[in-house]
């Protein structure tokens, strides 16, 4: 599949090369320029740049080197604890939201005309009256603020007599609510996306609705949406920052401390630093997704690779960097 | 921190103190062990240093209670109390006395009890060195100045009654020290809370701020326990009057809250209601 | 319970403030997210860098250094965002022309960490075009200009339209985070300063905030829904 | 319609698939018209007719892929269960080839062929893979039993596909346009399989645009328009003197090219 | 090779289309070897092959929808211009058919064929809507004018196209595989009117797998195999005496079902 991108335009030619050339030209020295005046001077002239604010940060030889940057490690590691409890946590409990979502479907279209009327209106009632509360949960926490959800259990949680002790509970818990409902919905989307055939061959061959879905539909939906789930993995990475509303200390909440802990507080460099490390990390989960994407557009162990397949309301968190 | 001179009176007996059967004394003491629950982001009071662990006036008087109750300071736990989960910390247990910057109210004294107060805080004003405008909670009543404080905090609740429209003189955030850089940097023209923490700011920023007036309100703050537990709070008091006379309390404040506010306040009366 | 009818009227002035921030935010968004796509698909390199620079750097920054960046960078730039007091907008939206600057602040952090996510909406929907589309302009004579006011936004606009709709309800939800940022009065921030300051019952207090944001973000996610599943039929 | 009653039951052999007054509304589009078609066992039935004539609609409904709103469908005397576990055996026992393979794109070849076997006729492992490779060989593609499916050509993986549903050892196949979506060059291996197939004594019902196919290897042609069986008659009579306007008008479209 | 140029420049008429050793790669892949091919005006080229040998490549190639990496393609005497105005002239001057239609999808029939007249050619709107109109008439859809593409037939879809190339008043036609996407019905009334143009004296190129259509309207037809020209002729003398025996396996396998 060719990038619409690349077939907007033609190859260039000779003339089109020149201007491009001029054009580049300006935009660089534009750009230089912007960056002096409008960033670096003011930032020079308040003395932002002055080792005094940057040394415990960066010279090894600052006294207090070492005990900032252990400090930041075990925000960092506090950071990547809880994301990982929470991702792996989504993944569990939204590939089971999804499956349910799926047969529930399947399951109200069903008589149960085999059955004795009362125990056919019974399932009915049932699988009807889950799928209403399957979707209800979904809007909600879909709807809902991370931070609102995470505060929420942290608050709700103890005074209904849930007490999980340690605090990374509560932020897993607020974020798993999330993350397993975005992931619920996209694994179900890329259940639905699947050519129809799929499943109708499936079908055709005997297998049963809950044998289908899970030997040919999930496989190769998390296939298809292993790019989209990496992506996830970045937004669950930014998220667990929120945990500074329940004074969970990761990364951000130690790099205030540290901030006020030191003789010059640093705020700018402080976060410029740590802004820098997330940005690199999730760079590089973002290119991992790229290259699972393009290992899987080549290698086509899927049916198809849907046009697009974020379902709505999602498609902001989960747009890998690679398909768009 | 400065521990080092105030605790080795009483470290050295440790095995010595005997308390009566069944009281939370004897509890702690044969346990060797107890948890603090203190805030981590107080400076002066209980701020987590670049050691990973808290300093402050609020923790020295932490370790003199728990020197008192002859366990040494390698063996308390802090724990972090946050404003909004110091009652409930107490409640379930998980920290046997709180100390962090508590006020101590009749609403809070419905669901715990406090012993102290330890030190009276009072509200008040932080602005620029050269700002004569502001004189007291009085001049935000124009409505042209703009104050900053605390989300959720009692002094931003406090204030609000002196402003003329909230929406364009109050600026609020997580923590006081992003109130201090927009101080700085000319987005607000003053800074409200409790004075000593006011006095820490000014003692980090040699020369650029000062205390516009008097403290408005009073602050006392006491030390947080379990609800009912009169033997405890009886102890702890009777250890905080010990420390005004035997100088520790005088060691505590001079190594921690004393580094901004040389004037060393008298222990205030105990309340044993 | 009561809290939510003794308080109607804090809840409803958050409410209304995160709207006001929500929608100006919004159209920030989705000016710099247009400008940014189209940097992207250009033939000139160093405008498809800065681009690029600008969706990666903002994608992976969790929003929370970006609005630090925003309240307290932007004053050691020694700018008060004093460029949004646009006139005709101020006598609408009043925060945006007091003094305080953080509701303008508030506003840069949306709209710049939105505009990233906004810029790669509008190149999915533009992925969304069959190639043959723009290949079929081409081979009539449409220039490059021609060729995408005519044939390919017009078509990718409709394509665009769900994704980016999902992406102005993440920008709903990241509002949330403007009280931590000196904004008062909006709808988190009202809640926290209900329960922590004057010591109302946490649950009740949260519902009504939950409330509030749902009444925002669950009304366009259906409609999205909707939207998506009628395109889902047309093709 | 009365004819063609009477067409089918004087034919020989004994009816394995049976419909009778066939109904099916796509919300206000009848799709299928009061169809009644008896197809015996051992006979070739091609169905034809133009797009949206309701072919599929009919091959779908044999093995209820697609439900139907009213009439009766037998298969091998008894009427089509409903739901559950009796139509999933009904549905194994009819094999069924789609237009776009519909191969499971994340299972080798091999493992597409035993999949059924194994999870639904619950065979050892060992036995259905002796089965599969030998099913595999006769197709023509054993040497790429480990493949999977985007690794192949269309008309293998359409040969992969009929090996699938003849792992399930069907009573009666259904092929759906097996043919349109190759290249051209490929249609031809794909219908030499069903050749083979159809001189062994397989029941089948193709749908196809293949008209050569059609000649040589039908018993009956089955033409379709607007949802109803319009006409029936075997290939010599029906391509030589067709009867209804419409498949008059159908032939000449297709055959002059 | 060099046969093959003796043919072309020995046929009567005036060269429209020149290709010269033209060579192309998608990376590493060489899909158009050396091709050199002239086609005269007013003459109808069929381009038939496996797939995957090149002939869409070729098709693009000559209104540079696709750069080439060396030789040269004149058109009507003057090399292809490589960018610019120029190039869109020429591609106005070229009307391209393809497989998929590629009508806009959401512009109505008439609008479809009046956009490339009224932007790249600037007339007057009127004056192409008139002409435009004749157009639809002439493939037949003049009643659908006012729809949009997704509500036509396939058979319809394409005879838009065709005449949304044709209002460009092209000096020739490049269709590409113009009927494969189409339901077996409608393909005769594309074939139609593209027999009716070649009759009218157009200089087309068509790839397509109708070999009925190559008989009867071609004036050569030209073989290609990954990516070379293999062999070309008129259509009597390759299809009943092909040379080379790649072209010989090919038709066995289209012809023989
Ligand atoms: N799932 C469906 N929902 C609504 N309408 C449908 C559905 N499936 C088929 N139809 C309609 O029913 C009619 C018959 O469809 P069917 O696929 O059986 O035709 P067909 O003869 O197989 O055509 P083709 O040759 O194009 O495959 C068509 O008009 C089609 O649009
Ligand atoms: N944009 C592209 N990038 C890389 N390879 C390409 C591209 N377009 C075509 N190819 C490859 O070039 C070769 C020739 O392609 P082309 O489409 O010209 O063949 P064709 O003869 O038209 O085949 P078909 O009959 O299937 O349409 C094929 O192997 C194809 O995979
Ligand atoms: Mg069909
Ligand atoms: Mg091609």
């Amino acid at each position: 599949m060719k990038d619409q991108q690349t077939v907007l335009y033609d190859a260039p030619g000779p003339r089109a090369r020149r201007v491009t050339l001029i054009v580049s030209v300006i935009v660089v020295l534009a750009v230089v320029a912007g960056a002096y005046f409008l960033v670096y001077r003011p930032l020079d002239e308040q003395g932002q740049f002055s080792m005094d604010l940057w040394g415990p940060l960066i010279d090894p030889d600052n006294e207090v080197f070492s005990q900032v940057w252990a400090r930041l490690r075990d925000g960092f590691v506090a950071t990547l604890t809880a994301a990982a409890l929470a991702i792996v946590s989504s993944l569990i409990f939204g590939t089971a939201l999804a499956v349910l979502r799926i047969q529930l479907k399947a399951l109200n279209k069903r008589k149960f005309s085999g059955l004795a009327a009362p125990a056919a209106i019974a399932l009915r009632t049932l699988s009807w009256f889950l799928s209403i509360v399957s979707r209800f949960f979904v809007e909600i926490f879909r709807g809902l603020p991370v931070v609102i959800t995470i505060f929420f259990v942290a608050s709700a949680l103890p005074e209904l007599g849930v007490d999980l002790g340690d605090i990374l509970w509560y932020l897993v818990i607020g974020l798993t609510l999330y993350n397993m409902v975005v992931i619920g919905e996209i694994l179900r989307s890329g259940m639905e996306g699947l050519p129809g055939g799929q499943r109708e061959a499936a079908e055709a061959m005997g297998l049963s609705s809950f044998q289908t879905t899970r030997m040919i539909l999930l496989p190769q939906a998390f296939r298809i949406m292993l790019p989209a789930l990496i992506s996830q993995l970045v937004v669950v990475l930014k998220d667990t920052s929120l945990g500074f509303i329940i004074s969970y200390e990761e990364v951000l909440r130690v790099s205030g401390q540290i901030i006020q802990a030191l003789p010059e507080p640093n705020p700018i460099q402080v976060y410029a630093v740590v802004g820098a490390i997330y940005i690199l990390v999730n760079y590089a989960l973002s290119k991992l997704a790229e290259y699972v994407q393009r290992r899987l557009a080549r290698g086509r162990k899927t049916a198809a690779l849907p046009a697009e397949q974020p379902p709505a309301a999602l498609a902001a968190e989960i747009e890998p960097a690679a398909k768009v | 921190g400065g521990d080092d001179d105030s605790g080795d009176a009483g470290s050295t007996d440790t095995g010595s103190k005997t308390f009566e059967a069944g009281t939370t004394m004897e509890r702690l003491n044969k346990a060797q062990k107890i948890v603090i629950g203190t805030k981590f982001d107080q400076p002066g009071f209980g701020l987590k240093g670049l050691d990973g662990k808290p300093a402050g006036f609020d923790v020295e008087i932490g370790k003199i209670v728990a020197d008192e109750l002859g366990i040494p300071e390698d063996k308390i736990e802090y724990i972090e109390t946050p404003s909004a989960v110091r009652e409930e910390k107490i409640e379930k247990g998980e920290a046997d006395i709180v100390v962090a910057t508590y006020t101590i109210n009749d609403k809070r004294k419905e669901r715990i009890d406090f012993a102290g107060p330890y030190y009276v805080a009072g509200q008040n004003i932080l602005v620029k060195a050269d700002d004569t405008s502001i004189t007291g909670p009085d001049s935000f009543k124009a409505g042209d100045k703009k104050v900053c404080s605390v989300q959720g905090s009692t002094p931003a609740a406090n204030i609000e009654q002196y402003l003329a429209n909230k929406g364009s003189q109050l600026v609020l955030f997580d923590v006081y020290t992003k109130c201090i850089d927009a101080l700085n940097s000319g987005q607000v023209n003053a800074v409200t809370t409790d004075n000593v923490i006011l006095l820490g700011f000014i003692a980090r920023n040699e020369g650029k701020f000062k205390l516009a007036g008097e403290n408005f309100t009073e602050e006392p703050y006491g030390i947080g326990l379990k609800k009912g537990d009169t033997a405890f709070r009886t102890f702890i008091n009777d250890t905080l009057e010990k420390a005004y006379s035997d100088g520790r309390y005088e060691g505590a404040w001079k190594d921690t809250a004393g580094k901004f506010d040389d004037q060393v306040p008298t222990g205030p009366a105990v309340n044993r209601y | 319970m009561s809290v939510l009818v003794d308080h109607f009227d804090v809840f409803a002035s958050g409410l209304w403030l995160t709207f006001q921030l929500c929608l100006l935010s919004a159209i920030g968004a989705l000016i710099l997210g247009t400008v940014a796509a189209v940097m992207r698909i250009s033939p000139i390199p160093p405008l498809r860098w800065v681009g690029t620079a600008y969706v990666t750097v903002f994608r992976n920054c969790p929003l929370t250094i970006v609005w630090f960046f925003a309240a307290f960078g932007l004053p050691a730039l020694g700018s008060n965002a004093d460029f949004l007091r646009i006139p005709g907008l101020t006598s609408v939206f009043s925060r945006l022309g007091v003094d305080i600057p953080y509701f303008r602040f508030a506003i840069v952090a949306l709209s710049v960490y939105t505009g990233a996510f906004v810029c790669e909406a509008i190149r999915s929907g533009i992925n969304a075009v069959p190639t043959g589309q723009a290949e079929a302009a081409r081979a009539i004579g449409l220039t490059f200009t021609q060729n995408l006011r005519h044939v390919v936004l017009p078509q990718a606009w409709k394509a665009a339209i769900v994704p980016l709709g999902s992406v102005i309800i993440a920008m709903i939800k990241n509002s949330a985070l403007a009280g931590f940022f000196g904004l008062v009065g909006e709808l988190s921030n009202s809640g926290v300063n209900l329960t922590s300051a004057l010591g109302e019952p946490i649950i009740p207090v949260f519902i009504g905030v939950s409330i509030g944001f749902l009444i925002m973000t669950v009304p366009l996610g259906l409609l999205l829904d909707h939207l998506e599943r009628r395109r889902a039929v047309a093709r | 319609m009365t004819l063609h009653r009477a067409v089918t039951t004087v034919a020989a052999g004994e009816p394995l698939i049976v419909l009778d007054s066939v109904n099916k509304w796509f919300g206000p589009l009848h799709v299928l018209q009061d169809v009644s078609l008896s197809v015996d066992r051992g006979e070739v039935v091609v169905v034809i007719g133009p797009s949206g004539s309701g072919k599929s609609t009919l091959c779908r409904a044999i093995n209820r892929l697609e439900p139907i709103n009213s009439g009766t469908i037998t298969f091998d005397g008894k009427p089509l269960p409903a739901e559950g576990r009796a139509l999933a055996r009904l549905r194994s026992d009819v094999g069924m080839v789609f237009q776009s393979f519909n191969l499971f794109a994340h299972k080798t070849i091999l493992q597409n062929v035993t999949l059924g076997p194994v999870k639904v006729r619950r065979e050892k492992s060992a036995s259905a893979r002796d089965r599969a490779m030998t099913l595999l060989e006769r197709v023509g593609i054993a040497s790429q039993a480990e493949k999977y499916p985007a690794q192949l050509s269309g008309g293998q993986q359409q040969r992969a596909a009929i090996a699938r549903a003849l792992a399930m050892q069907p009573k009666a196949m259904l092929f759906d346009e097996p043919t349109s979506a190759l290249d051209p060059e490929m249609v031809g291996e794909v219908l030499d399989v069903m050749t083979s197939l159809a001189r062994d004594g397989m029941t089948m019902v193709v749908v196809t645009h293949e008209m050569g196919f059609a000649r040589h290897a039908a018993n009956r042609v089955v033409f379709m328009a607007d949802g109803q069986l319009v006409e029936q008659a075997p290939p010599d009579e029906f391509f030589g003197s067709p009867k209804s306007e419409r498949a008059k008008d159908f032939l000449s479209k297709i055959l002059t090219h």
